[in-house]
């Protein structure tokens, strides 16, 4: 153990369940503060960053900047009515934002702010805890929430809850196998699923011995690992229901989603602040696998004392602010999906691509194991690759020909149904009928005429 | 420390079975059976934990799995039988007499 | 030459020849199973004429392996006992089918005539090899397969009750073959020789406790299989609802399987049990004989009737078996063979009658005799042979039996005799009550007997007759193997005197 | 020991959260009879039922969730299970896909 | 430390040609569903239906490929177990499913469209367009290879999934039914949650003994009864609800009640597949359970399951003869099949007799499969307007309409009752003369008492077909097709051949069970 401190890598899983009870308190607490400073600015520097993409001010009034504006909110939820509507069920209709809530911070207990330090004498990792599965835990967390936006839509007894409930959980579940499945190549890489042990495994990149060619690698999973990273940020939005995915509030369509009912007070609060937490937590999730954790990006990483002490929860609180930022970018610059799109999108592109990449990564690694053997590997590659363009290109020629029919079809059947009020048409007149413009037809008259 | 979660999975295990045996309806009788399915994994993982090895624990997870599979399968018959007779108490099934 | 191995064979490729007739051509198929049971009484015939009665037990064996996983054999062998009984067999089937002739063909009943002509032949077949078998097992196997037959001919052939009588039939002999397979397999693995072998086995079983066993298992389906008093209740409802012909064969042939093989296994492998259980088979036979007896006196149906006077018969045929003298044990055997004559008779007789009249009841016929001589006169003679008239091979048999019985148990033995005069009771009885007084009105058409039925009867009559005056032949025969049987038994001997017995006895008619 | 962690974990972050979801519960939850925007339906939609598509999203996810939770291990272990392990895994795949084939093919995947 | 990385220390060991018969099915299905997605409708059917036989036919060869090889131990990390009694299982079990998928080859014996709601426009629409679910072929390869793994499977954690993957299609397959649909439906439910529930028990059976022993695999068990003390509780806890889900598979009583529901609901093919398949596959697995892993504790479940083969036997004919459907009957027959059965089971002792009994069990598997798989053939043959005649009423006089069908028919019945050349009597009595040569005359008895009740029931069928008169409106006898005919062909071929000469296939399942189980 003493070997382990003086390595820069950090801390590893033997590192923890060491604590007394007072530090392991001390860090909960810390993290909980933490999230509940983030989702208050975080919520301000949402709307400050988005009013400023929008050339608006954004809130000013509260404290400077704005800045206490998300308090203010805060505080005017807590202090309003506390609304119960009639028709809902009561035990279910109160547990949601609970359920919702709680998993999403104990997910953050796993993710890793930086080495180990000394807290009034004891050296301890500055990561609440780390297991030996410690990214499922993320999972199962993420698992748990889903249960509360179904509860909540569902102990709200009304249609648009249950509807966006039901769609936000399709959704979620949707987008969460896609998100587990680009895990998949990290630990592949990592050989390992826990997260201080992920970072560890970021600090230098390895090298890949192609002949005689060797090529090092980068260090961050990011970079090493594009597709699944680029995947990850996709499921990640999906995952806790932003801009362009948030159909499951789609104000649209279903009015607020599954917290239509919960029309005011703290268990709305609890929403809100349950979303943001898990923008948090996915967040914190992306850095520790795909960008290095706590650890300084290259720059700084020159400088011996970057990744030591208690500095590196500066880089990762840096690295925080930047994907929130890039959350809130994304947010104000792409428009909502539809939710056909969504699913057909998660299903149908995502999780396909992440398993054939999971396969290409696997097998690159085969190459890489000592005594293997390189043709077999091969030979399964091959076989692989063959296997996924014949089922792909079957599929194509089929998708093809069914969307040219299924495009025909429609064509006939509008044609057919054009003029028919009887049938369900529309009942346009004709736009060459002598009234219009005139006895000779379609004439183009200019505007401001006549 | 580990007797008390056999001591739970056993009574989570009699729940469910009591469950299947006195429930009508043909979803509880069901979730009752999936109930006795998880009682048997917190058994499992609590004999993982007794004896040190990690054989219970993966079995649980072969277990969700199998579990997962019978829902599918579950589901999809009594949902068939739900649409056609319209109430899924296994009362009403009664076509098949001694 | 495989004698006993072509006698089989013959029937079941006959069967199988019979069967594939087309279908209508009904005739055919009777002449080609009448040409195949005279070919097989022929062959048997000739078998017999080859047997040295002072030669080894068993004669004509063959051994195969059969089923070597069990130490089951395809052993057959016969002895005199055998070789008389598969006699009887041959001599009835030729008889039977030529008595049958139009039993199968109302064509209202939309019956498979060449079927029923099949089954006869396919039990023929089994009822040569049960008694042919010397390995238990092959025994076990002719003595169940050979219900089959018989249950369609009953219940696809009988009368009203048809199917009442075949299930019943059929359960009971199978619920006294289950309790013997139980039997047979404890036999093989107590006695731990690998073999099924009868002869092998002999002896096998030492432990008394074990032997009363595995003695009853044997005893009580054999028990069911002859009617013994109190397993006897299938048999008037099977013989009352089975054609004329069947009747026969069941009454006549089958039955015989159960003192056959109460002879051959019960007594040879479980000597000491036999001897424990004698005085109860004793005493059931002797309540069978008067039972029997008593109940045929109060029937009103004939067919019923002459089945209750076979259980009385069959009672003594078991007391004969049990009663472990040399007398008794050749009389019970010759018994099972005349018994098989004169009961087949009477049976082929009523079904005669009642083929013409359509009634079994005897209330329904009166004052045969006038209008037809021939049938109430072959129907005395085969009722006196029932009641064991001197000058009929009956009284041989019942004689020898009685005498053995006197050997070793007074009583039962003077119980019998009751027995006797209560068959003299009903046979003259049903015969008055039917054939004399005034003619009924409904029998006033009735035609004698055609030509066809005289050459049906005419052979038992002539057996009857013989074998009545001139039992040696068959004594011959028998005497050595019942000698045998009792020499394992370790019954009392006497010095067998027996051709001297049988000699006063012809010479005293 | 890990799980006594975690235990421990769960319990002192639990101990940590509950007051602060807690205020929502002394807030005086008045009974009032009150209507929101929409007329709640006085029967849960469609009679208490989810429509099926989404209970076919349910299995859909139970089935893939599971390749991953076989995934995880087989990731972590790849460098000792070397060949085995893929070819293994090409297989469990391949399966996957098949079923996936399946599916797609009878629009399971396919949403309006 | 315990971690995941530390289970996988080193590349497991697969040995894939041991395994080949079972990897063929399980290929051979997925391949299926492979062709469910790909292949247009028009063609499926013909593309499925080679690909189940001759992977079947391809299984089967193997597995006698691995039997003249002389396999004999424990294949994957001991996992499963290729051994004598496993080969002869999978040999018998294909075999019967081959004839089985000849029947279930046959048109219109399962619904045009699941999902449809009985008598609904839809479904008229599905019949109209000629829908069939094709699904059918690879569900029943999936079947078939679970009751492969299900008795070959040499530690319980694989023997519970291979129960399930036996167990789950036979689920679906049960509710699909052309006619009778709502009867089908109500059967498939049944055998769900019934069989769940069972699952769950065996499930829960295997976690005690794991807490017991501290590993599922059998012989770890069988080794701990030896060493491990102070948890008799969950020991025999654990034995007990193990067996429970074992033997409802079976369908011993008291745990019989799913058996004639599901067997008079489901399609006939099916029925014939599971009364054959299912049946053989759970008997493996009991066998394997209670003599490998639980062999040295005999003198406790013995004298259970003595009580338990006793009460089959006795409930399956006494409530045979209750039975008015002809294929209720034949599952209370099926019942009192496997108390029959399970006297041989108990019948344990030295080694050679433990040889006795198993090759006894075996070879009365194999005699009973293809005569019920051929009674139930002959059942999908005999219709009226609602589909299959299943009263008994209704096949009154079948042996004049038809001789040649009710004579097939008879024959499979008096194989069932145990008469004496038929395949049938050979069976029991390989099975009666273990348990007797073992001391259990008791129970012989018992057994052969009740084999005489049954075969009064037997005999009532036979009775109605051959000496009761038709009626006018009788059933019509549908016209088999080649696949129907060679189903009943084959089974009346083999009821007879076995029962007439039974050697080889004796000598077979002796040699299978000389070894008796790997340990």
């Amino acid at each position: 153990m003493r070997a382990l401190l003086a390595d820069p890598a950090g801390p590893t899983l033997a590192d923890f369940g060491k604590d007394p009870l007072w530090i392991s308190i001390i860090k909960a607490v810390f993290i909980f503060v933490f999230l509940m400073l983030g989702v208050l600015f975080g919520v301000w520097t949402e709307r400050k960053l988005i009013s400023r993409m929008q050339h608006r001010y954004g809130p000013n009034r509260a404290g400077k900047f704005g800045l206490l504006q998300s308090v203010a909110d805060g505080l005017k939820m807590g202090l309003k009515e506390d609304i119960l509507p009639r028709t809902v069920d009561k035990v279910v209709y109160i547990l949601a934002p609970v359920i919702i809530a709680v998993p999403a911070f104990l997910s953050y207990s796993i993710i890793p702010f930086g080495p180990v330090v000394s807290m009034f004498g004891h050296r301890t990792p500055l990561q609440l805890t780390d297991l030996p599965v410690a990214v499922l835990v993320v999972l199962a967390m993420a698992s748990i929430g889903v249960y509360g936006i179904v509860l909540a839509g569902w102990g709200s007894r009304s249609p648009y809850a249950v509807l966006g409930g039901l769609r936000s959980t399709a959704q979620v579940i949707s987008y969460e196998i896609a998100m587990g499945l680009s895990f998949v190549a990290v630990f592949l890489f990592a050989g390992t699923l826990s997260t201080s042990e992920i970072v560890a495994k970021q600090a230098s990149g390895a090298t890949w011995h192609l002949g005689s060619l060797d090529i090092p690698l980068p260090s961050w999973y990011a970079i090493l690992l594009i597709p699944s990273f680029l995947i990850y940020v996709i499921t990640m939005l999906g995952e806790t229901n932003r801009v362009p995915f948030d159909l499951p509030e789609g104000e649209g369509e279903l009015v607020g989603g599954f917290h239509t009912e919960y029309s005011s007070s703290l268990k709305f609060a609890m929403f809100m602040l349950a979303e943001y937490v898990n923008i948090f937590t996915v967040s914190g999730l992306c850095i520790t696998l795909f960008l290095g954790g706590w650890r300084a990006p290259w720059p700084i990483s020159l400088w011996d004392g970057a990744n030591a002490g208690w500095w590196p929860m500066l880089w990762f609180f840096l690295k925080l602010v930047l994907v929130f930022g890039f959350f809130v970018w994304v947010r104000a610059s792409l428009p909502r999906i539809r939710y056909d799109q969504l699913m057909a999108f998660g299903w149908k592109i995502l999780i396909p691509l992440n398993l054939g990449w999971i396969l290409v990564v696997a097998t690159v690694r085969a190459t890489q194991i000592e005594g293997a053997n390189k043709t077999l590997v091969m030979v399964i590659a091959a076989l692989v690759v063959v296997g996924c363009l014949a089922i792909y290109f079957r599929f194509d020629t089929v998708a093809q020909r069914r969307r040219e029919a299924r495009a025909a079809e429609a064509e006939a059947e509008f044609e057919r149904l054009r003029d028919e009020p009887t049938a369900g048409g529309f009942p346009v007149p004709a736009l060459d009928l002598p009234h219009y413009h005139g006895v000779n037809g379609r004439k183009e008259v200019p505007s401001g005429t006549n | 420390m580990t007797t008390h979660y056999l001591v739970l999975s056993a009574l989570l295990f009699a729940i469910g079975a009591v469950g299947v045996l006195v429930r009508r309806n043909a979803i509880v009788v069901f979730m009752c059976v999936e109930l006795m399915l998880n009682a048997c994994n917190l058994a499992f993982v609590t004999f993982a934990r007794q004896h040190g090895n990690l054989q219970g624990q993966i079995i649980a997870f072969f277990v969700m799995i199998v579990a997962a599979a019978e829902v599918v399968v579950g589901l999809a018959i009594i949902v068939t039988i739900f649409r056609t007779r319209r109430s899924a108490s296994v009362d009403d099934a009664n076509l098949l007499k001694y | 030459m495989p004698w006993l191995s072509i006698l089989m064979g013959v029937p079941v490729v006959g069967a199988l020849a019979v069967a594939a007739v087309p279908k209508g051509n009904d005739k055919l198929a009777k002449q080609l199973t009448l040409v195949v049971s005279l070919v097989v009484l022929a062959l048997t015939l000739a078998m017999a004429s080859q047997f040295d009665p002072s030669g080894p037990r068993d004669q004509f064996s063959e051994v195969h392996q059969w089923i070597p996983a069990f130490g089951v054999r395809y052993a057959v062998a016969v002895d005199g006992i055998a070789l008389l009984l598969i006699a009887l067999a041959a001599v009835l089937v030729p008889i039977v089918v030529l008595a049958s002739w139009h039993d199968a063909d109302r064509p209202e009943a939309k019956r498979s005539v060449k079927t029923y002509f099949a089954l006869i032949l396919v039990l023929e077949a089994m009822m040569i090899g049960v008694f042919a078998a010397t390995d238990v097992f092959l025994f076990y196997v002719f003595f169940e397969a050979m219900l089959i037959p018989m249950y369609f001919m009953i219940g696809s052939y009988g009368g009203a009750q048809r199917s009442y009588a075949a299930v019943k039939f059929l359960l009971y002999s199978l619920f006294g073959g289950l309790l013997m397979l139980v039997a047979v397999i404890a036999l093989y693995a107590i006695a731990d020789k690998g073999t099924f072998l009868q002869p092998e086995l002999i002896g096998a079983i030492k432990d008394p406790a074990t032997q009363k066993w595995l003695f009853l298992g044997f005893f009580i389906a054999f028990a069911v299989k002859a009617p013994v008093w109190p397993f006897h209740t299938w048999l008037p409802d099977a013989a009352a609802q089975a054609p004329a012909g069947a009747a026969v064969l069941l009454v006549g042939v089958l039955d015989k399987v159960g003192t056959y093989g109460m002879l051959r296994f019960c007594l040879e492998l479980f000597p000491d049990a036999a001897k424990f259980f004698t005085p109860l088979v004793i005493t059931l036979s002797v309540i069978g004989i008067v039972y029997g007896a008593i109940v045929a006196i109060g029937q009103t149906d004939m067919k019923r009737l002459i089945a209750y006077t076979s259980i009385s018969h069959f009672g003594f045929i078991t007391m004969g078996v049990f009663a472990m003298s040399a007398d008794a044990g050749a009389g019970a055997t010759l018994y099972m063979v005349n018994h098989g004559f004169s009961t087949g008779a009477l049976f082929l007789l009523a079904g005669f009658l009642i083929h013409r009249r359509g009634s079994q009841y005897i209330a329904d016929y009166g004052g045969v005799q006038k209008v037809a001589p021939v049938l109430a006169g072959t129907f005395l003679i085969a009722g006196l042979s029932s009641l064991s008239l001197p000058g009929l091979s009956t009284f041989v048999s019942e004689f020898l039996v009685l005498i053995g019985t006197f050997e070793n148990w007074v009583i039962p033995g003077v119980i019998a005799l009751v027995g006797m005069v209560l068959a003299a009771v009903y046979i003259l009885w049903m015969y008055q009550r039917m054939m004399g007084g005034p003619t009924a009105e409904s029998v006033k058409a009735l035609p004698d007997l055609n030509l066809r039925e005289k050459v049906v009867v005419a052979p038992l009559i002539a057996l009857l007759i013989v074998f009545g005056f001139f039992p040696k032949p068959l004594l011959d025969i028998v005497n050595p193997a019942v000698h045998q049987t009792l020499t394992t038994v370790h019954a009392p001997q006497f010095t067998p005197d027996i051709p001297v017995t049988a000699e006063k006895k012809g010479a005293g008619q | 020991m890990v799980l006594a962690v975690l235990a421990a974990g769960f319990a002192v972050f639990s101990v940590g959260i509950a007051p602060f979801t807690g205020p929502k519960r002394w807030n005086r939850a008045k009974l009032d009879a009150y209507e929101c925007g929409i007329e709640p339906t006085p029967q849960p939609v469609g009679g208490g039922r989810f429509p099926l598509k989404y209970m076919i999203t349910a299995m859909l996810f139970i089935v893939f969730d599971i390749e991953i939770i076989f995934l995880y291990p087989w990731a972590v272990a790849f460098d000792k299970l070397g060949v085995f392990g893929l070819v293994e895994m090409v297989l469990f795949i391949v399966t996957v896909l098949v079923a996936y084939a399946y599916v797609w093919r009878r629009r399971g995947l396919d949403w309006d | 430390m315990s971690t995941l990385a530390a289970a996988a220390a080193e590349a497991p060991k697969i040995e894939y040609g041991e395994l080949s018969p079972m990897l063929l099915v399980f290929g051979a299905a997925i391949v299926g569903v492979l062709v469910e997605a790909l292949a247009p409708r028009y063609l499926r059917k013909s593309i499925q239906m080679p690909i189940t036989i001759l992977s079947m036919v391809g299984a089967f060869v193997l597995t006698v490929w691995q039997g003249t090889k002389g396999v004999r131990h424990a294949a994957a990390m001991g996992a499963v177990a290729v051994d004598g009694p496993s080969l002869f299982i999978w040999g018998a079990i294909l075999l019967l499913a081959i004839v089985s998928v000849l029947l279930i080859n046959d048109d219109d014996q399962f619904v045009a469209q699941a999902a449809a709601v009985p008598g609904s426009a839809e479904e008229d629409q599905a019949i109209a367009e000629g829908g069939a679910h094709t699904e059918i072929y690879p569900l029943v390869l999936f079947a078939v290879g679970g009751m492969m793994l299900f008795p070959a499977s040499n530690d319980l954690l694989i023997m519970f999934v291979a129960l399930e993957v036996m167990s789950l299609p036979l689920y679906l397959l049960c509710g699909l039914a052309r006619r009778r649909r709502l009867l089908s439906q109500e059967a498939a439910m049944k055998y769900f949650l019934l069989g769940a529930f069972s699952s769950a028990f065996f499930l829960y059976g295997t976690a005690l003994l794991y807490g017991f022993a501290g590993s599922v695999d059998l012989a770890a068990i069988d080794k701990a009864l030896t060493t491990v003390g102070g948890k008799d509780t969950l020991l025999f806890l654990g034995v007990a609800t193990i067996g429970v889900g074992l033997l409802f598979k079976i369908g011993a009583a008291p745990f019989q009640a799913w058996k004639p529901d599901v067997y008079q609901g489901s399609p006939t093919p099916i029925t014939a597949l599971m009364a054959s398949g299912t049946l053989i596959a759970a008997f493996g697995a009991l066998l394997r359970v209670f003599w490998v892993a639980l062999g040295n504790l005999d003198t406790e479940w013995t004298p259970v399951l003595w009580g338990v083969a006793i009460l089959t036997m006795i409930v399956g004919a006494v409530l045979a003869i209750t039975q008015t459907d002809i294929k209720r009957m034949l599952a209370y027959s099926s019942i009192a099949h496997t108390g029959f059965l399970l006297i041989a089971v108990v019948s344990t002792g030295k080694e050679a007799q433990n040889a006795a009994s198993l090759s006894g069990i075996l070879f009365y598997l194999v005699t009973y499969g293809f005569a019920t798989v051929g009674a139930f053939a002959v059942v999908t043959m005999i219709r009226e307007a609602g589909g299959e005649a299943g009263h008994l009423s209704r096949w009154a006089g079948l042996g004049k309409r038809s001789p040649v069908l009710a004579g097939i028919f008879a024959l499979f019945l008096l194989a069932f009752a145990g008469i004496p050349l038929t395949s049938g009597f050979f069976g029991k009595y390989a099975v009666f003369a273990p348990a007797v040569a073992s001391g259990n005359v008791a129970l012989v008895i018992v057994g052969v008492v009740t084999s005489a009740m049954a075969a009064f029931f037997y005999v009532r069928v036979i009775v109605l077909m051959f000496f009761s008169e038709p009626s006018a409106d009788g059933p019509t006898i549908a016209l088999p097709s080649m696949g129907t005919a060679a189903v009943v062909t084959l089974a009346a071929a083999a009821t007879v051949v076995l029962g007439v000469f039974p050697q080889p296939v004796l000598d077979l399942a002796h040699s299978a069970a000389q070894s008796l189980f790997v340990r």
